[in-house]
């Protein structure tokens, strides 16, 4: 079973996420927060294996509670909807292992949530800079 | 003879005054246009994108739904639905925001207060309006509305009429009603309707004048610049 | 004696100028921003108008079949969730169109290119910039950009070095690379990267010029008006 946290300030957008990752026989979400405090405490409490994040939400953001977790055992996975340059940057830096758009299908996201699981990362091309994406097939690292 | 030269280098002066004017012109105009747009993207960013979002989550946990919990699937369109039209509220309320009033849709919600005021109606078109840049059509529509109001609010009246004319020189738009004035006619009081109108019309180098002879006559002039012209002097 | 009225007279004239310019200036900046919008409000509607009515009508319609008829309800909930991605995907182009490009983010994006590349990337902003408009930002950032990808692609360098400088007068990017320079630095070739560069930096009264002592230095200047400075232009 792979253990999962979801941080999302949007209360339906945290529900469909819960429901539908629930809908998969390999994962199992313990725990649902709504800022970047609550997915800290979450981690603690629930030492999961997967922690989605949603990057703007009041209080901390997913951006810092991602610096916060890195070098913990637990995988972060960003999920946003809009580009920002300094965002992917930030998160890069911080040692995320994924950074996906949320309005991908959830099919796709299990299986990325999968790869990450079994260590690699996940980066979606059009979250990342036009020059960027062509020089640089992240997702070969 | 003495004077030939300085009427020229006044000239020279005077030249390079206007290019430089031209210039400072392009770069507030390329700038406002700029942050105009960045407002833009962050209402748009703000507002649809968590929207869609939410719409392609809850369209795919409903399809997985259908046959496990069909209830739950069909609630889960219901909040589909539910999101699509608030979204598409939002839209529309961010278009028309964006694109001014148009002296027409103005003239539909004019009639409706006045009707809704027991007040007559005429209105009088001599010719329809043609080719009036977007930025003129939205101060003479915030004209009329301010114009209409004063009159529900204070004239008394029981009859109105407004009369659009367009000839090469100008446009004219013609506000009158059969009650009492009761302003001064001569100074308008800072921040209020009627100075508020003058100021947008003095902007695109139109005028109000007020004529008292019979009830209250409000006469809105603006200059008649095509849309062709105006883009010709901005090349 | 006889030279004073004729100034005083061409001083009036300057003035009445100036403030005619003024004018005009305004009241392009007005037209461009009402257009602009106006532009922006016909695109979200053509484009999110369409797809969120469809949005509402198809999830209606898969609610009803779920029952009925559960495939086809499943495949109208497909298409919900496609519809949903297309729009989202066309607010991130719209948002990104019109954002510009700051500064700052170009310079992650340049020193990821340059990492790609194995090109050693140095940094030396002398101090940091501070209060520049918006529009020279999106201007430096296009010209940044453009550099870089000409050093990628032409020079053979294995180093870059970008320099900020900011005084009262200007602020001056220099960038430079180790390689050798290809083309011909004194007349670029229409249509081209150098050229575009130099055309929009003309636009707000900047320079492009090219130093090939050592290596290839691009030395970019730009006046730096501040914000303020521009903002009380408006006035
Ligand atoms: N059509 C009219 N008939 C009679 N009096 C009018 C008419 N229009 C304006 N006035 C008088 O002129 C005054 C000034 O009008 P104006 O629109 O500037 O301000 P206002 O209507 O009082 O306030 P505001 O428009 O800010 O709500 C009004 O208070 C009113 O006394
Ligand atoms: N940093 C550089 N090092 C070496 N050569 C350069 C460098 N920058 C430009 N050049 C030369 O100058 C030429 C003109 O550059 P420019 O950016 O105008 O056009 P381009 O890069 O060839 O095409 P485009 O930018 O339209 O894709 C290039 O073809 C190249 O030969
Ligand atoms: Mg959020
Ligand atoms: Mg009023
Ligand atoms: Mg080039």
């Amino acid at each position: 079973m792979i253990k999962i946290v979801i941080a999302e300030d949007q209360q339906m957008i945290l529900g469909a996420f819960g429901s539908l990752l629930a809908l998969e026989d390999d994962m199992d979400v313990v725990g649902k927060a709504s800022n970047g405090e609550e997915a800290l405490a979450l981690v603690a409490k629930y030492q999961p294996d997967i922690c989605l994040m949603d990057i703007e939400m009041p209080g901390m953001t997913g951006l810092e509670a991602a610096e916060k977790l890195k070098g913990h055992g637990c995988k972060i996975i960003i999920l946003t909807t809009f580009a920002r340059t300094g965002y992917f940057q930030r998160a890069l830096q911080a040692g995320v292992s994924g950074y996906l758009l949320k309005d991908s299908p959830s099919e796709e996201l299990a299986v990325s949530i999968r790869q990450v699981h079994a260590g690699k990362r996940m980066y979606a091309p059009e979250l990342i800079d036009g020059a960027f994406a062509e020089a640089n097939p992240l997702t070969d690292r | 003879i003495t004077l030939l030269p300085f009427t020229i280098r006044n000239r020279q002066v005077m030249g390079r005054l206007e290019e430089k004017l031209d210039d400072a012109n392009k770069k507030i105009s390329e700038l406002l246009v700029v942050e105009e747009r960045e407002r833009i993207a962050r209402d748009l960013h703000d507002t649809l994108g968590q929207k869609l979002s939410l719409i392609g989550l809850k369209s795919d946990l409903a399809r997985r739904l259908i046959n496990k919990n069909p209830e739950q699937a069909a609630s889960e369109m219901i909040d589909v639905q539910q999101t699509a039209r608030t979204a598409l509220n939002e839209v529309r309320k961010m278009v028309s925001s964006m694109r001014g009033i148009r002296l027409k849709d103005e003239m539909v919600s004019v009639e409706t207060l006045l009707n809704a005021a027991n007040i007559q109606f005429n209105i009088d078109e001599k010719q329809k309006l043609t080719d009036v840049p977007l930025l003129t059509e939205n101060i003479l529509s915030m004209c009329l509305k301010e114009s209409v109001t004063n009159i529900v609010k204070h004239s008394g009246a029981t009859e109105c009429q407004v009369t659009f004319e367009q000839d090469w020189k100008e446009i004219t738009m013609t506000i009158w009603d059969n009650g009492v004035f009761k302003g001064r006619a001569t100074s308008f009081e800072r921040g209020h309707g009627l100075i508020g109108m003058r100021e947008r019309l003095e902007f695109v180098n139109g005028s109000l004048d007020i004529d008292l002879k019979e009830g209250t006559r409000l006469i809105i002039k603006v200059p008649n610049e095509t849309k062709r012209a105006v883009k010709e002097g901005q090349a």
